[in-house]
């Protein structure tokens, strides 16, 4: 058993925060309120982040899922006003059954999966300091991964003007 | 936190911790995916099953020491924009023309 | 001057200029003629200037160059008794295989330089002839440019040094030929017949293309060094295919392109291109090239009498076959069509019993009196208005008589009429036929020239004597061609009157002087003696028969005269006096019937069954039984494919699910 | 004393110190300087009656807000209403923790940095917190269940959105000039060194475009005049803030104070050289102080412009800041990206 360290109970609590909105998530039945208990899950992964010693990562999901995303989503749940989930009843029960047990036992086997691969012993090697974390990020990305880069740099053109023409009111 | 490099310091929490909540995180946006039926809660659900997969990505770089992990969950950030951006437009474009985006009403892939 | 490659690229080069200017122009007419009705058939006279200039001038420029080099070097030659050696230019590499190469390289000796002569002479003076006959037509400049291209592809044919080169010449002509014979695109028969020639010659050209590489497999080369190997019949070591083979197949690519039986069915045929066409390619050079091939290949066909002995009885055949034909036609075109098959029949005949010089001043002599004849006829449709019927002409000596008089020469010529070029050349064939003991083939010879004399006379009988018959309109608008027509048929006229002097035989106290230039290049085997008072003898019984045949034909046609209403008399003439086997003849031996019976309606029936039986039962019963099995499955799936996103998002997770398990058990 | 303790004494004085000065110190005066300079701008004398210069205007002003009735409409989502204005309050202070609002003092034998975290990711932490800072705009809006508020809280989405883009796209020239995203290096960078030998290396002089783009953005992003379209009083009757009153009125105008205050921080830290100040001493005790004193005096500089523009400019329309935002500063922003490239490329900077 590891020491109770600081970090521990800052892992803790994060876990704790992040599975219990991600609950909350699947659980709530209006939109907007969803959308938040995500945002707070997003900051336990958030400080997941930083204590797996990616602090750009961290701030990165904040900046952009927790900023961005989730702000896009909250626009578009506004613009449509959903307020609530349709209620009356689902059409397949079995859906409803097959998805909980389907989730349960992916949920089940994954952890399993992960447990139980084989763990480096020891004490884990060092990344980089945390200073050169972000210089090294720039050049690994503009050499190693430089072709995956200018591919994502293209499709986040195309994703720009896909959804600019799919909102777009067509006038006839 | 500052002057702590987590990078050099052996883990506190084992690895193994990671993994679970990752996973479970997973579990949970799969059940929310399954389950609900308005298309933005899906959504939002999967959004949630990517990040948990971001999560085991860290922590396997972290246990690796590598940075491969720390750039793919950059590139998967980076395409989670892109995503969602259009699927909202699409949406968006949906709603107007259905007045509605719950899934089960918009069956439109059997014609 | 020696630089002759020269010869060939001028007119490919004509053929560049001709073609392009020609599809400019014709692009920008067809803009300027949207919308109206009736397109201008003949061209701006500038243009024609140009395309005349062009086509004239390259091939013209050309001839001047082949004699600038052939003069010297025949007067060279003579002087020397054993001939010069070839001259052998060689351009570029063309490929390289291993220790093998195929050079683009040319060669002039004596069997080239005799080829040459004719080639460029008639050639050009046929391109002069052309700017008269073809001055109304639409297609001047596209025209032009075919047959530019025609005289680059023969002379690559008669100037190559080996035989990969001879046979892109070969080939070129040969699509020279299918454009030309299908020049008036829009009429069927010129297509139909382009295709004829096409497919006919094809079947030759598979046994050109595998002659060649027998020749290689014989002798390690195919460069014309391999005459000088089979003259010392020196084979390569461990060839595993026979002399005899080589030479037949060799001999079906010269069928196939001299139009020799069977595959001569396409030359008749081939005179649905413009006349000066058919003068050019298909009567005095292209199809004499199987006859060059032959000549060239003589010291092979040498080593293979048998193979020699077949060319003879091939050849005397259809020497005797076509004559036979020849004699019923009544299309002006069609006769000279068959005479030509017939004529090369001779010139294979000689080769057959191996006179090869022989049957090469056959070829140079020919070349002459049947160009003259073709561009005689052409003169006469031209002023009949495009009709070839000779039943509806009659009586049209005092019309055009310049054509009247060139036509007659070269009818005297060819029917081997004493010292006219045909005499002399014919004559030779059938003194050696005679001296190599054949006395079979002689006959057969002997009775072809009375057959020629007569088919040859029945057509100016009744073409130019007696009295119009037919359009007596037409008749009294023929009027003579213009001077770019007759200038080349007097030219010819004159060859075919003296360039039998050329090879005048000892019996008459000359020295055959072509025979012994010739002697360099082909192969001369031992034929026998005849003393000179037969030979003489034997000049006289043919010179004979040829008379008898004129004289025969003059009594059934010369005087036959009388009103439009005799036109189905005197077609019917033939028939009345020769019964079933005349009909036989006008039906020519019913070989098309034949062909289509015993070749072409199988390969139908096959055809029809592949369809019917194999295609639409086997074939499409697999398609529709996989289409069968896809709608099948299709129905199945129709269960699970609910439309409902969410549950295909279920059913991926469950295999998901299922997957990893399987990853974990395993 | 342990190396430890005496390092979280040193943290717990800067936060102190940092969050004193803004919550204690400026805040309330804020309030009255605005007013005041309201006055000044229309004609008319302002608040003058609480205190000498009515400078008490503002405690009155707090007590009169927590003296009222608190209400929350009864179909409101009530535990978003509640939480929506210090979701708001939240960014704006954690921002204020990554400023260098001086250089380094020698005190108690300690070297000190006067910023309370210097953190490795700072532009981007900024950004991370400045994005979520949207969240209590839109949630007070949906939250209120009122077609107005609504409105101010889907125009502040998108807006917030908009501008956020042109924003960082300044900010990234001023780290690629500095090399670094660290506060701390960006600042020094400013403060050590010349441009074209006489000015001071100050990005608003290297790169006054984007120096230009990111205060327009700023003014979007905090919902000043002339962005504040989320409350636009003429259309919207309050915006978001519409169905808000007493205490949470008074936090969601505590909010927009800090907020300001936050935004004018990063202007002086990135474009204005932050505690520097040609031909000051910064190094020494004094000279850590009076770089404090500057910090805090651009920073005032900036309050006042915000200010004056506020009283000055009418409002654009919705359209209008759209096109603004993503056909004008978006564009520029990127040339502007170009352009400091072109100028760390030749060595220029």
């Amino acid at each position: 058993m590891p020491a109770l360290s600081g970090e521990l109970v800052v892992f803790t609590i994060a876990s704790i925060l992040a599975i219990g909105f991600a609950l909350a998530m699947v659980l709530q039945k209006t939109p907007v309120r969803s959308v938040l208990s995500l945002v707070v899950t997003f900051f336990g992964l958030a400080i997941f982040s930083i204590q797996l010693a990616a602090p750009f990562i961290a701030v990165l999901q904040v900046f952009v899922y927790a900023g961005a995303i989730l702000v896009l989503f909250l626009f578009v749940i506004m613009l449509l006003n959903l307020s609530q989930e349709a209620t009356e009843e689902d059409a397949r029960p079995i859906q409803r059954r097959l998805g909980f047990v389907a989730a349960l036992a992916l949920g089940g086997v994954l952890s399993g999966a992960a447990l139980r691969a084989p763990m480096p012993k020891g004490v884990a090697p060092a990344i980089t300091p945390l200073a050169d974390e972000i210089p090294m990020i720039g050049r690994l990305l503009f050499s190693d991964y430089l072709l995956a880069f200018e591919a994502l740099s293209f499709l986040l053109l195309v994703a720009a003007v896909g959804a600019l023409l799919l909102s777009k009111r067509r006038f006839e | 936190m500052t002057g702590a490099l987590p990078g050099v310091a052996p883990m506190a929490v084992p690895p193994g911790a990671y993994l679970v909540v990752g996973t479970l995180l997973f579990a949970i946006g799969l059940a929310g995916t399954l389950l609900k039926r308005n298309a933005l809660s899906i959504f939002l659900s999967i959004e949630l099953m990517m990040n948990a997969v971001n999560l085991l990505f860290l922590t396997y770089a972290r246990m690796r020491g590598d940075m491969a992990g720390q750039m793919i969950v950059f590139f998967v950030i980076a395409i989670a924009a892109a995503e969602a951006s259009v699927g909202l437009a699409i949406f968006v474009a949906l709603f107007r023309v259905r007045r509605t985006v719950d899934v089960d009403e918009i069956a439109l892939l059997k014609w | 001057m020696n630089q002759f490659w020269l010869i060939p690229v001028l007119p490919l080069a004509g053929f560049v200029v001709n073609g392009l200017v020609a599809l400019l122009a014709a692009s920008g007419r067809a803009e300027a003629e949207r919308g109206q009705d009736q397109p201008k058939a003949r061209l701006p006279y500038g243009q024609r200037l140009f395309h005349g200039v062009v086509g004239v001038g390259s091939v013209g420029l050309a001839a001047v160059l082949s004699f600038a080099a052939l003069v010297p070097y025949v007067l060279e030659s003579l002087k020397s008794p054993e001939g010069l050696a070839p001259v052998v230019q060689h351009v570029y590499t063309w490929m390289a295989a291993g220790d093998y190469t195929v050079e683009v390289a040319f060669r002039l000796d004596a069997l080239s330089a005799l080829m040459l002569s004719f080639v460029t002479f008639v050639g050009t003076l046929i391109h002069v002839y052309s700017v008269g006959y073809m001055q109304d037509e639409e297609g001047y400049g596209r025209y032009f440019a075919y047959l530019n291209l025609f005289m680059f592809a023969m002379l690559t044919l008669v100037l190559a040094d080996n035989l990969p080169l001879l046979f892109v010449g070969w080939e070129g002509v040969g699509l020279c030929s299918y454009l030309l014979i299908g020049y008036y695109y829009d009429k069927d028969f010129a297509v139909a017949a382009g295709k004829k020639a096409f497919i006919a010659n094809r079947v030759g050209d598979l046994g050109m293309v595998l002659g060649i590489f027998g020749i290689f497999a014989l002798f390690g080369t195919a460069d014309f060094s391999f005459v000088e190997l089979a003259k010392r019949a020196a084979l390569a070591p461990g060839a595993h295919i026979s002399v005899y083979a080589v030479c037949l197949l060799l001999f079906l690519g010269a069928c196939g392109k001299s139009a020799q039986v069977p595959l001569y069915v396409w030359l008749p045929d081939a005179m649905a291109g413009p006349t000066p066409v058919s003068a050019l390619i298909h009567a005095a050079t292209m199809v004499t090239a199987g006859v060059y091939l032959v000549a060239r290949c003589s010291a092979v066909f040498v080593l293979a009498p048998d193979a020699l002995t077949l060319v003879a009885w091939i050849g005397a055949g259809t020497a005797i076959f076509a004559a036979s034909i020849g004699l019923a036609q009544n299309d002006i075109k069609k006769v000279l069509a068959y005479s030509t098959v017939s004529q090369l029949g001779y010139m294979f005949l000689a080769c057959g019993v191996g006179a090869f010089s022989a049957g090469m001043f056959h070829v140079f002599t020919h070349a002459f009196f049947k160009a003259c004849l073709f561009l005689g006829s052409g003169s006469v449709i031209m002023s009949m208005h495009h009709e070839q019927d000779m039943t509806k002409m009659g009586g049209l000596s005092s019309r055009i008589p310049q054509t009247f008089r060139t036509m007659l020469a070269a009818t005297l010529a060819i029917a081997g009429i004493f010292p006219l070029a045909g005499f002399f050349s014919k004559d030779a064939i059938l003194g050696a036929t005679a001296a190599s003991g054949h006395w079979a083939l002689y006959a057969v010879g002997l009775f072809t020239a009375g057959l020629t004399a007569f088919y040859m006379f029945r057509l100016v009988s009744m073409t130019f004597f007696g009295k119009a018959r037919g359009d007596a309109h037409a008749h009294e608008h023929a009027h003579e061609s213009p001077a770019t027509m007759t200038v080349p048929l007097w030219i010819l006229a004159a060859f075919s009157i003296v360039a039998g002097f050329l090879g005048v035989p000892a019996a008459l106290g000359g020295t055959d002087r072509i025979g012994r230039f010739l002697e360099a290049s082909v192969a001369h085997p031992e034929i026998g003696e005849m003393s000179h008072g037969v030979e003489i003898g034997l000049m006289l019984v043919s010179l004979g028969v040829a008379v008898t045949g004129l004289v025969w034909a003059w009594r059934w046609y010369g005087r036959a005269e009388g009103p439009p209403e005799a036109v189905s008399a005197q077609a019917s003439a033939f028939y009345a006096r020769t019964g079933a086997l005349g009909k036989l003849v006008a039906d020519k031996w019913n070989v098309d019937e034949g062909i289509e019976a015993l070749v072409l309606s199988p390969f139908r029936k096959i055809g029809t069954f592949l369809w019917r039986g194999f295609d639409s039962l086997v074939i499409d019963g697999i398609a529709n039984a996989s289409a069968f099995l896809v709608e099948l499955a299709g129905d199945l799936m129709r269960f699970f494919t609910t439309g409902h996103v969410r549950n295909y998002a279920l059913a991926f997770s469950l295999g998901a699910l299922v997957f990893i398990l399987y990853v974990w058990v395993r | 004393m342990s190396p430890t303790l005496s390092a979280a004494l040193e943290g717990l004085g800067k936060i102190v110190f940092i969050w004193g000065v803004v919550l204690a110190a400026m805040l309330p005066n804020l309030i009255w300087m605005e007013r005041r300079i309201a006055g000044l701008i229309q004609d008319r004398p302002g608040p003058n009656r609480v205190g000498p210069f009515g400078l008490f205007q503002a405690f009155a002003d707090v007590l009169k807000m927590f003296m009222k009735e608190d209400v929350v409409p009864i179909y409101a989502d009530r535990l978003l209403h509640t939480l929506a204005p210090f979701i708001l309050l939240v960014p704006s202070l954690a921002v204020v923790a990554v400023v260098p609002f001086g250089s380094r003092i020698p005190l108690f034998g300690r070297e000190i940095s006067l910023v309370v975290a210097d953190v490795n990711i700072g532009i981007l932490y900024v950004f991370a917190l400045a994005s979520v800072g949207v969240y209590g705009l839109v949630l007070a809006g949906w939250a209120s269940n009122n077609k107005f508020a609504l409105m101010g809280g889907i125009r502040s989405s998108a807006q917030v959105i908009s501008y956020e883009l042109s924003m960082g796209l300044a900010a990234i020239a001023t780290l690629m000039a500095a090399g670094s995203l660290r506060l701390t290096r960006v600042v020094e960078y400013q403060a050590n060194g010349t441009f074209l030998g006489f000015l001071p290396l100050w990005n608003c002089f290297t790169q006054p475009l984007g120096c230009i783009i990111f205060i327009i953005a700023a003014f979007a992003e905090t919902n000043r005049v002339p962005f504040d379209l989320p409350e636009a009083e003429a259309e919207l009757v309050a915006g978001y803030h519409t169905e808000y009153s007493g205490f949470r009125f008074g936090a969601f105008f505590m909010a927009e104070y800090l907020n300001l205050v936050a935004s004018s921080m990063m202007m002086t830290t990135l474009y204005f050289g932050g505690w520097s100040f040609p031909f000051l001493p910064h190094a020494g005790l004094a000279g850590g102080l009076l770089s404090i004193a500057v910090f805090f005096a651009k920073t005032m500089c900036f309050i006042f412009l915000f200010m004056w523009v506020r009283w000055t400019l009418p409002r654009f329309r919705f359209d209008q800041l759209m096109d603004i935002g993503w056909k004008a500063l978006l564009p520029l922003s990127l040339l502007n990206l170009l352009w400091t490239g072109a100028l760390v490329l030749l060595k220029v900077i």
